[in-house]
This record gives structure tokens, C-alpha cells and sequence, in this order.
């Protein structure tokens, strides 16, 4: 059995304000060297899926550089690969994509010219490790004809905010509900299906055409719930959706510090693929004090950093003190400058003795290139 | 201009000065500065120089070497015409034997060199730690209009015995050469870089090779014979950083070099970036105990416990309580709480066990031999298991693959050596 | 000096007609085994240019199929290579390209980036064989702002059909009339450009934003005709534009059967490079017959070919006679066929005994997968 | 399982009874079929197979075969994990010596595969042209839970004593080893394909170099001794097409066999694809006065002549009114005017002057080595330039290098060399 990855990562994530102003969410620089991305794509790559297509939109350079030839996942390949998905112009189609589901129909040609019989789909901006194996083992066990993969959401998390499901004894579907005002499950949806391609193609064929919603989910397959076998497949690991917010892009960061987390995510799992940088091993120099904290390669570190993620190339110099914050790639940290519980976009440069201190629930964030 | 030139990479070099670190690998795949391995540099030089056609002559162990290199893509050098070439001695109807030296290497692969009909040929060691652009060296040479030109260093008087040393004139011609001499004429030590006119090296391998009281090797034959013909061979002066990590010691004081505060050879250095073959790792994690100080920590690491001046290497792992200064400490080994190490090179995937204690005591001769191992410094091999509560004196020798039952008495005075 | 290479393809070529409902001009199969865009290509890396951009915007699938990394030209490169530049969505621009001068524009950020001083500017669907390093020297020796490139057309061209340009005795654009009633010079200018990187920047800066045309040659550069030194430099080889029509393409098929055009293009020139295919050598059956023609690998003859071009994985079956015609992969004649002066896309399918008939001016074309 | 599988390509093979075919390459290298070398056929079937991790074990000559390998594109085999792995002798401390047989190969090469550790090894030798599925024979391993299993093919009963010969009982088991038998027990001779689970391999690996009295060969030592043991040893039968391309003659024909109108190796089959590395030539043309029947013709080609029962590889330019059949002309071969060739091989880049015949007059005996050169076919060597007019008999070789001072009598009487 074959099966072909697509990743939506066409959206913007509006929630996170500055973060996204130049990049989709799924290219938003994660746990130090990390992209979003990175983790859909390994997991994929590491789930024996050997054609991914990528559906971008907005604003989708850097997710393009970052991906490239998808050597980095091996996707570099003479069959399968990578594939990127960009809306274009043809003679009877001048649109952009109008929603997931126009995504995939617009792409229906590759669809069709890939020689996989299953689709996995996924969101390109979550965080997580799985092998989706489990997942398709499942489906055949069930004899489904869609099967979902849900969590079930502790109180970290605001489950008002997901699309819940409820299922019968046999792990069948029987209600999907969209961000209800009243919870009716903790149960939620993770926005990864897998289904029969020529039924998905299928499903789009008799929908989008003659839609006025685009969405894959709600106009697309929920409408048949009753009449195909949807299943729900239980996720049990560390799983977290950018697209919510600021918060919660900080507090994905912070739980990187958690030895468990880290562990489940980095080296117990799958290997997560990232494009290589080149840079030697971050140096921390004699009034250095690094405590709690992630810190990559191509760091110089000579002042104090706590409680904080310090992407490639940041230099944070002599007296300077980071805490609780989220440093991107090249920023540099100048002498006596205090910063705390603020976000870094990359190549900002926080000037001598400036003290930057945002709170817990009101966190500073600067976007890319800013001098302060 | 760039694309007339081939480098030639002499990789066969066994490296036995560096003891145990050798014992599986070529010299020049030893690790080295936190994620490379020695033979990086040269790589890196030759691709910043804007030299893409690269031929690596291995012979010593080349199996690490060879997967190492690769396809040469963490250098750029995958490339369809040119790229990287791992050259490796091969049968012959004949049944021929080994390169018999550095020449020989490259007489044999005549082939190759034919195949690509450079204009010039550069001839380097992987076996050195600098960074070089090769073109300020190839422009000297063509503007001197020589046959062959030498990358030399002015090293102090009193350590010209290590070298060759090259004695030239006003112009920079080389008129004498010295081999390791007593009483030198010159501070001009030869680097073992050399550019070649390919025509004119060619005849000189072709002579060479007929030669029979030849040792085949460049330092000792072909260019002591071009000086003595009175070729027009000349000495380009290079002034930057350089290290032949030849023994224990040197390897040990260069990667230490690299924590300086400003470093003489800058790893951090945008316009001039060293390339290498890494695992993929994340980032290094510093838990709430860690506390370090002029170290560099690798990608991979876990760190629990206090560092100072020393080079973690990928995937290490400290333990709490742990103290390790003044060590180099390569890829994947663990160390458990309370371990004290200074003065140490320990060697990948090794494991010490909680307590133990390494670089304790005073100097002692090394009782196994003290030709490789004469300086404080303690090497731990490959794949060792030190136990809990070692103690472990200066000076010594763990032989790779070392466990717990390798000896009864785990408190190994200095000098000693386990296998 | 390093020169960066913009390529022209995202228009659609119009007076192609069938030939490109579903594909780019430059994507257009050639030569048997070749895409019109190969030439550019293969120019500029034989030019020793390392880093090209491709603008793509109509149907631009089957153009990003057959680029794929850039392998075939070495151009999968971790620094400089090959970057496909499709329009998209940001926050602040919403517009397809408008034309070639806005197209540039939209791609500003990656000019800046490239660390290229020089920028040569070609299209995608020309045939020729060239090293531009001639042009650069050129350049640089009449201290040239601007450099085009211009061939004298003989008249087996229809010169009023192209942009014409008057120079001074130094070789110096005096005028440039585009598409003139009436010919001012049989100087054509060849649609290839060279100039000064910084300089692009500045005049599209200085022009696009409050424009009414977005036309790189007749809103950008000309205006600045008298203000800039324009040099022209002459080509004397072979060079054809497929956009001209469904003739010029039929004749540039035809052309290659010609000796002297062949040699040119192939063997004496740069090396030709293309995406390869892994297809056996063709093969000739007993009762096969080839006579002036061109035949690629995977094909199977058994017929008669005559003064044709045939592609790649073509079946020509017993009996089935394929005179003057272009057959592009994968099509097969049956037997007992009788084809003469016609195109036909890739996939079509001619059944046993069918006569098709066209005339030298009145040229049969079938668009991909007829079945006839 | 397709991961857990590694194949290990044996090409070291000499192929001396290809004559000059194999001076200056290895046999896998030697073209074949208009576009590949003979090792493609195997890589081609790893990679149809599901199988990407390849070694590739070289010894004799391998320059041209590394150089068509490269890192593996043309085959999909440039791996991240994985892809192909050229495994060349290499250098010890102790001096060691070159690959002593086929099961020496591999077991110099223990590490690489205790590297990869897989479940099953495949081992394939690279001189061998068809198209199998591993996977079917995988399965056949799997279902009769083998320890080993051998593909063997039916041969006609006249042709046993050129094969090793498996006996098995009903259920396959392979009960009895007759090496090229004067008396056959039985007509299923062995491919020289083997599937071994890799920790039972290992150990008859191990074994088997301890043993001073074996020739290190895995069809003369390794599997008659598993036979001998009584160890789980199936054979596989196998009943497409398979060609051991061991002579001239044969050479000439497998290479003729692919132009009839069903050939039984199909190249054709979108299916099951053959990759090689091949020049980027155009399409190949046909002039105005060309003839051309029962022939292959390759990219490159310029063909103003008549071809009849040919395979014309890549580059070829054949004159007017120039006659060729049942010939096999390599890569680059440029013929003149009025030239007419039968029944020849002429190998790459050589040229032939307007006015030659070659293949003229009766058979005779060669006069240099009947044993290699013994059938009709005329062999010009690589590189020779044979003048105008001259003419060659049947059974004649031509060294390569050969030109036109090199004899002064061209006309070349059958069974004559020249050098």
C-alpha cells in the first residue's frame, strides 16, 4: 500500500500577528532550528510515504527555501518526491485557492498522476511525533472509509477552540462538531485524515464544482458523515496547533524545555529533518551562564540566558540577560540588555542596556529586522 | 581560472602519533572543533577557494573516510562534472600492490587527472587545521610564472628541526631545501600545500616513478629533486592560522584554541565556512544545574553539570553534579552524576559511569608507550564502559572497547594503560 | 563577476493554439527529446552562470515538472541554483504577474538576496545556441549600460513581427521601433538583455510602482533610451521564436533536419541538457523505413518516416506512413496509418487506416490524447 | 521487508573471454544493448525490486565502473539512508591483500553490512543481463522459511557440465551440488542469485575465512558446504531470460537477441525499466539515403548508410552507401564512406576509413588465442583507427590503439590479429 502526504500550508495563521506578517505559519522557526514544517515532513517521511505534495499560498518563499528539492527528507527522488503546490494560472482557472478543499481539486492532475491509492492529510504547522502506520492499520482493522486522528485535550488546552468528536463503542464517528459555544466532547479533532485517494477524488468531483464553501472538512467530508464509515484514531503523544495564537506558539517553545517533551519529540520518535545550515557548534565564553534553556548552533553566547529557546547564529553578549524568551535566528542581544518574557523575530538588534520586559500573559513580540 | 585546477587530497596519512584515536579511522577522519573531522578543512578550503573538482587519495582504513565524504553534498560537492572523487588503490591485472607514498598516490591516478587535463594541479594534506583561500596562492603562482609553487610558514628558529625548510632568494625562489634540518637557513617551513603546473608534475611523477632509489613521497623526492634541477619552484608565505594535529598534545591544545575569545581560526566566520557531515540532532539543552564557561557544546548535547574549557562533540550527555574542564569529549558519549574529568580525550559512544573521576593524581610516564603518550593528558578510547567510582590517573591509556570486566582494579594509576 | 539569469516563461504563447492549452511556450516538446526552455537554460549554465530564476506563471506544471530540481544543469545547488518564480500571495500583493517588468518587481527580494552584480534577461521559448560570455566582454568594452542582443534576419523571417533597432557606428541603439508597419532596420532585437543588477533594481523601482504598463522592455528600459548607453551585440547563428506560431514551430522542427542547423545546435555548440527519460535506444523493425528524419529513444518504427520528427516512446506500426509531421511521446500510428504534414501532442492515438492529410500552409495540429 | 534487505553486487569479475572487450574494464562495465553496461541490468533490478541499499564489491579495473556508478542517480540510488555503496579493497595495518574470492568480498566487507545489519543479503553478481523481481524469490525464502536460497534456472540437459547443477527434492530443498557435472542429476543450474538470512550468512562467512583449504568462492565453497551440512538451502526457479554474456559469441548474440520483434529481455516495458548513465546526445538521425532494418540505433547517432541486424550505441556516424549487419558498434565509432561490416564488434571511438570490409573471406583459426576468439566474429579493440580500403577477415582482432602504421599489410586475412 502507497500512500501519498499532502501538507496544507497555504495559510497565514492570522492569530499570530507579526510572526506571519512575511511567512506562512507553517515556515514560523520553531525549537531553536526547527520550521513548523519539519515535523509533518518527518513524520510522513518516517511513516514509509515517499510523495508529498506541499499546498502553499500565502506568502510561501521561505517555506520554499526551506524545502528546496526536499533533500533534506530525501524527498529528492526521480519518482514520488516533493512536490510543491502553488496556485497558478491556466486557461479555465485564473483562482486562487478558496479553501483546502479548492486546494486539492485544483491539484487534481496530480492526484490522479501519482500512482498511491491513499492520501494522508495534514496540517503543516502542528507539532508532534507519529508514525501514521498505526493510524493506517487501523483504518483496514475498521474497514473505514475516513479515518480522523483526535487527542483527547486536558485543561493546557482550549478545547472550544478545536472541532470535537464523539464516537460509538466501535471508535465510529457519530457527531462532529466545529468549535461549539457548549463542549461536546473532550475529543478533538487533529485535522489529519486518511482516506482512499479515488475517494477523496471523488468526494471533491461531486462537491466543489457546484460548492459555495471550500473547506475539506466542513463542506467537503463532514457532509457524508452518515453515509461513509468515519473513524477516529487516538493520538495519545505531546501534540500542539501553532495557528491558535501567540501563546501558544510561546508555550509550544517553552515545553521544549521539559526533558519529557524533548525526549518524545527529538529522541524517541522519528528523526525530525531540517534544512542544514553549516554553522559550527555555539561557544559560550567565560561569562556565560546558560541555565534551563535551548541553544543552537552558531551561538555566541557571553551573557545570561534562562528559560529561553536561542535559535542559530544569535549572538547575546557580555551582561546581557534573556529570560523566558523566544530568540530567532541572527538576532544579536547587545551588552546590558535585559529582555524578558519577549519573542524575536530573526535579525533583530536590541541595543546596550535597553530592557525589554513583557509579562507571562502579555508577551513582547518584534518583528523581523527590528533595531530597538 | 578556477575551473583549470584540481586538488588533489592526500587522505592515507595513518596518524599513529595519535594513539587510540587512530586505532580505526585514517587521520584525517578523526573528529575535530565540536562537529567536523580533520579533513573538513581542506574540503571547505578548496570549495571557498571556488575549487570544485577534488580527488581524495585514501589508503589507511578508509571506510569511515569514505562515508564521511560521501557524495560530498555537505560540501557542494556533488556535482556532475567535477564534484568529489574518493580514489582508492585497485587491482591491476598484474596484481599490484599499495601506494607505496604520496607521490605514488598521485602516480596512479594518472587516469584521473588525464580524464580532467587541469591546468594546475594543487596537492594538499587532509591531515591540517587551517583556513586558506587557494587562490591567493594560485595567483602568486601564476604571476611568479612558476612550475611549482609551496605554501610555507615561518615557524621560530628553534622548532625548524620539525620541518622542511625552504631557503629563497629576493624573488622568492626556492633555492635550497632543508629536511628537518640541525642548523637551519631559513624560518620558512614548508606546508605540504604545493601548486603544480600539471604538465610539468606529470613529468616529474613519470621520472619519479621510474626511480627506484625513490621513496615516492613529495617532501622527501619530488621536491628536493626540482629544487636540485633548479626548477622554478616557489614560496608563497602564508600567515594565517595552521596546525599539523600531529600528537595527543597538539590535537588537544587545537581544539582548545577554538574557545579562545577571539580564536585564530574562526569557525564563526560567515564569508568562510567550514562544511561536515553531521547526524541530525536538535539543539543542546542546558538544564537548570548546568553551568559553562568557555566550552562549545554540540548539537545533541544534555547537559546537567558544569564545563569549562572544553569541546563537546554531538549527543553528549552530563550528568548533575558532573565537572569536566580542559577535556575534549567526542560524539555519543555519556557521562554519568558526580564524574570529575580534566585533562582527558575520551572517544565516541564511550560511557562513564556516576563518580568516577579522570586526570587525577601526578605525571607519570606512560608504561605502554611513551613516544604517543607523554603529556598529562589521558585518552579513553572507542566504545569503552568505565565504571562507577573509577579513578583514573594522568597519562593513561583506555583501549577502545574497554568494559568494567577489563580489569579488576579500576583504580588506574597514572601512566597506566587498560585493554 | 557573477551573472545572475532571469528566464521569461509564464506566457501562455498565444498564436500556439492547441499546442498550448495546458502549458507554458517554453514548456513546449522540440526536437524530438527536448522542452523549448532547455536551450535558454543550457546557455546560461554553459555561460557559467550559477544561479537562474525562471518566471512562471500560465499552466506552469509541466514546466515544473520537467525543471524539477535543476539536476540536469547542476543547478541543485546549496548556494545560488535554481529558483522557480511563481506569483503569490502576501500581504500586500494579490496581483499576478501584470507583465515582465512587474514580474521582476514582485521578485525583488530575490535579486537582493542573490549576491550576483550582473543580471541577463532571456526568454524561454527561443532555440539557439550561444555563450553569452561573448556578450558580457562586449558589454564591458563599450562601457555599456545596456546590452541587447540582435541578429540581422534574413528574409525567411517575417521581420515586422519583431522589436527593430538602429545603431550607431560605435554599435550604439539609436532606436528601437517595436513591431513597425513599416521596417526601420533588419536588426531584430532577440528579446536578451544585460545589465548591471543594481541598476534593474533602481529603474524598476523608479517605474513600476506608479505605472500603466509593466512591460520590462517597452515601460522600463526603453524610456531610458537616451538617458542610458544601450549597446546591441550581434548574433550570428541560428536563433527562432516558437511564440511566432504554429508554423515557426513547425518550421524549427523542420529546420533541424538541416546538417549545418544541427551540428550547430548540438554537437558544435554547448552541451544541450534535458530532463532524461531512462528509455531504451529506438528500434527499427524489418519492415521499417526512416528517411530524413529524427528518431528517439523508446520508440518502436515499423512503418515508413519520412522528413519527420518523432519523439520520445512513439510506436509507428507496419504499413503506417508518417511523412513531414512532428510526433511528440507516446503517440501511436496504427497500422496502415497515412500522416502527412501534421503536429500531434503527446498520447494521441491514430487508428488503423485513417488518412490525415495536411497541407505545408495548412498544417493538421491534435491536441494531447486525441484518439483519431 | 524491502528494507530489511541489502544486496551485495559482486563486480570484480575479469571477464577474460571477452577479449579485448575487457583490456582496460571490468566486465560489469562493458557495454550493452545500445545505451548500458552490463551492470545496469542488476542495479536496474535491485532498484524495481524495492531494493535501495546496494554494495557494489569492485576489484579489477574499476575505474570506468566507479565513474558509471558515480553516486547513483541514474538508478535513483543517491541516498540519504542508504543508495549504493562502492566497496573496494582497502589498506590494514598489517598490509593486507586483495579480495581473495567472491565470499572473501564479502567477508571483507562484514562491516558494512553489520552496519546496515539487515534481515536477508542478496547476492547478485554484476555480469549477468535480465530482468528478475527479488521480491518473488524473497518470498519464496520467507514462505519455505530457507536459511538460503539459490535461483536456478532449467538449462537443456546437453549444456549441465557448464553449470553447478542443484539437486533438490519435492519441496525444493536443495539436497545435493554438482559442480559443471559430466553426469547431471538433474538440469536446474544455479544463477549465481542468492538470498541468505544475514546472521546465518554471517557465520559461513566467518567460517569459511578460517578455512585455509577454500578458495573463498560462494559456488565452490560457501554453498557446497551448506549442502553438505543439510542446512536449509532452497532453490528458486526461475524461467524468464538470463544471460551470462561469458564469450564473444554470446556477447554478440544477447545483443542481437534484443532486436527481434518479441524479444524475451523486453526494453521497452514501462514496467520494469533498465537506468543507465549515459551521455546528453540528441535524438538520432536518419539522412536521406538511410536504410534501416532489425537494428537499434542510439542518441547521437547520424546514420546516411544501410543497418541491418545491428545495435548501433550512442554517437555513431555511419557514410554513405556504407553496408552494416549483424554487428555490434559501441559508443562514438565513426564509419566512413562505402564501408561494409559483418558479423563484427568494434569497439568505442574507434574509426573505420571509407572504402573498409570487414568481415570478408573464410573462417579461420585465430592465431593469437582460439579459446577467447572462435566464431565468425571479428573484434576491432578500443580507440583503433583502421585506414581507407583495408580489409579484414572473419575471426580477426584488432588491438586496441591500433592505426594505420601499425601494420603494413591491411588486408587482414581471417583469424589474424594485429597489435
Amino acid at each position: 500500500m502507497k500512500v501519498l502526504g499532502l501538507i496544507f500550508a497555504g495559510g497565514r495563521g492570522e492569530n499570530l500577528g507579526l510572526l506571519t506578517t512575511k511567512r506562512a505559519s507553517a515556515a514560523l522557526p520553531v525549537a531553536g532550528k526547527y520550521r513548523m514544517i519539519d515535523f509533518t515532513m518527518s513524520n510522513m517521511v518516517a511513516s514509509d510515504i515517499r510523495r508529498v505534495g506541499v499546498l502553499t499560498q500565502y506568502s510561501p518563499r521561505s517555506l520554499i527555501d526551506h524545502l528546496g528539492s526536499g533533500k533534506e527528507w530525501d524527498l529528492d527522488r526521480k519518482h514520488g518526491g516533493l512536490a510543491l503546490l502553488q496556485p497558478y494560472m491556466a486557461i479555465n482557472n485564473k483562482y486562487w485557492y478558496r479553501g483546502t478543499g479548492d486546494a486539492i481539486h485544483q491539484n487534481m492532475t496530480f492526484l490522479r498522476r501519482s500512482d498511491e491509492d491513499y492520501v494522508l492529510m495534514a496540517s503543516g504547522d502542528h507539532i508532534y511525533s507519529f508514525n501514521y502506520s498505526d493510524m493506517f492499520n487501523y483504518h483496514f482493522s475498521k474497514g473505514a472509509d475516513v479515518t480522523f486522528l483526535y487527542k483527547e485535550l486536558d485543561d493546557t488546552y482550549n478545547l472550544s477552540e478545536y472541532g470535537q468528536i464523539e464516537t460509538d463503542e466501535d471508535g465510529r464517528v457519530i457527531q462532529f462538531v466545529e468549535k461549539p459555544s457548549e463542549n461536546v466532547s473532550n475529543k478533538a479533532f487533529l485535522g489529519i485524515y486518511f482516506l482512499n485517494k479515488h475517494l477523496l477524488m471523488d468526494l471533491l468531483y461531486n462537491t466543489i464544482p457546484q460548492s459555495e464553501g471550500y473547506d475539506i472538512l466542513l463542506d467537503v467530508l463532514i457532509p457524508n458523515l452518515n453515509k461513509l464509515r468515519f473513524y477516529a484514531y487516538k493520538f495519545d503523544g505531546y501534540w500542539r496547533n501553532t495557528k491558535k495564537g501567540v501563546d501558544e506558539y510561546f508555550k509550544i517553545n517553552m515545553d521544549l524545555l521539559n526533558d519529557e517533551i524533548r525526549k518524545q519529540l527529538f529522541y524517541t520518535g522519528n528523526t525530525v529533518h531540517t534544512k542544514l545550515k553549516d554553522l559550527p557548534s555555539p561557544k559560550c565564553t567565560g561569562t556565560a551562564h546558560v541555565e534551563n534553556s535551548i541553544v543552537s548552533d552558531g551561538c555566541i553566547i557571553s551573557g545570561r540566558v534562562i528559560n529561553s529557546i536561542v535559535s542559530r547564529g544569535v549572538q547575546i553578549k557580555a551582561g546581557a540577560v534573556v529570560e523566558n524568551s523566544i530568540i530567532m535566528q541572527d538576532t544579536v542581544i547587545e551588552e546590558g540588555a535585559h529582555v524578558k518574557y519577549s519573542i524575536f523575530d530573526k535579525e533583530c538588534n536590541i541595543r546596550t542596556e535597553k530592557r525589554l520586559i513583557g509579562r507571562k500573559d502579555d508577551l513582547l513580540v518584534f518583528e523581523k529586522g527590528s533595531v530597538i | 581560472m578556477q575551473s583549470s585546477i584540481v586538488a588533489m587530497v592526500l587522505a592515507g596519512g595513518q596518524g599513529t602519533r595519535l594513539g587510540v584515536l587512530t586505532d580505526d579511522i585514517a587521520k584525517p577522519a578523526v573528529p575535530f572543533g565540536g562537529k567536523y573531522r580533520i579533513i573538513d578543512f581542506a574540503l571547505s578550503n578548496c570549495v571557498n577557494s571556488g575549487i570544485y573538482k577534488v580527488g581524495v587519495l585514501t589508503q589507511y582504513k578508509p571506510h569511515k573516510l569514505n562515508a564521511h565524504i560521501g557524495i560530498g553534498r555537505p560540501w557542494d560537492l556533488d556535482r556532475k562534472g567535477g564534484g568529489v572523487t574518493v580514489l582508492q588503490p585497485y587491482t591491476y591485472e598484474s596484481g599490484k600492490a599499495w601506494f607505496k607514498g604520496t607521490a605514488d598516490a598521485l602516480y596512479e591516478n594518472l587516469d584521473y587527472l588525464d580524464k580532467t587535463n587541469p591546468k594546475y594541479v594543487l596537492v594538499l594534506s587532509g591531515d591540517h587545521i587551517y583556513g586558506m583561500d587557494y587562490m591567493d596562492m594560485l595567483t602568486f603562482h601564476i604571476s611568479k610564472h612558476a612550475k611549482a609553487s609551496c605554501a610555507c610558514m615561518n615557524v621560530p628558529l628553534n622548532e625548524t628541526y620539525r620541518f622542511g625548510i625552504m631557503v629563497t632568494d629576493i624573488s622568492k625562489r626556492i633555492v635550497e631545501f632543508q629536511e628537518k634540518p640541525q642548523h637551519a637557513k631559513s624560518t620558512l617551513a614548508s606546508l605540504g600545500i604545493y601548486i603544480f603546473n600539471w604538465d610539468y608534475l606529470r613529468e616529474a611523477l613519470i621520472q619519479d616513478a621510474k626511480d627506484e632509489s625513490s621513496s615516492h613521497d613529495f617532501g622527501k623526492d619530488i621536491i628536493p629533486k626540482m629544487v636540485e634541477d633548479k626548477d622554478d619552484l616557489y614560496a608563497f608565505e602564508y600567515e594565517g592560522y595552521w596546525r599539523d594535529v600531529g600528537t595527543i598534545y597538539s590535537y588537544w591544545e587545537s581544539n582548545l584554541e577554538l574557545i579562545q575569545s577571539i580564536p585564530q581560526l574562526n569557525l564563526y566566520n560567515d564569508s568562510w565556512r567550514f562544511y561536515t557531515r553531521t547526524e541530525e540532532m536538535p539543539p543542546a539543552f542546558f538544564g537548570k544545574e548546568s553551568v559553562c564557561t568557555n566550552s562549545l557544546v554540540s548539537e545533541g548535547c544534555e547537559i546537567h553539570g558544569v564545563l569549562n574549557k572544553s569541546i563537546l562533540f554531538q549527543g553528549v550527555q552530563v550528568g548533575k553534579g558532573s565537572i569536566i574542564k580542559d577535556s575534549i569529549i567526542l560524539t555519543g558519549v555519556k557521562i554519568g552524576d558526580g564524574v570529575e574529568i580534566s585533562n582527558a580525550v575520551i572517544a565516541e559512544n564511550s560511557e562513564i559511569g556516576s563518580g568516577t573521576r579522570i586526570g587525577v593524581g601526578d605525571f607519570a610516564e606512560n608504561e605502554e608507550n611513551p613516544g604517543v603518550y607523554n603529556s598529562q593528558i589521558s585518552v579513553i578510547g572507542y566504545n569503552t564502559n568505565i565504571p562507577e567510582n573509577a579513578i583514573i590517573g594522568k597519562n593513561c591509556v583506555i583501549h577502545s572497547d574497554v568494559n568494567q570486566d577489563s580489569t579488576d582494579n579500576w583504580h588506574v594509576q597514572s601512566g597506566r594503560c587498560i585493554r
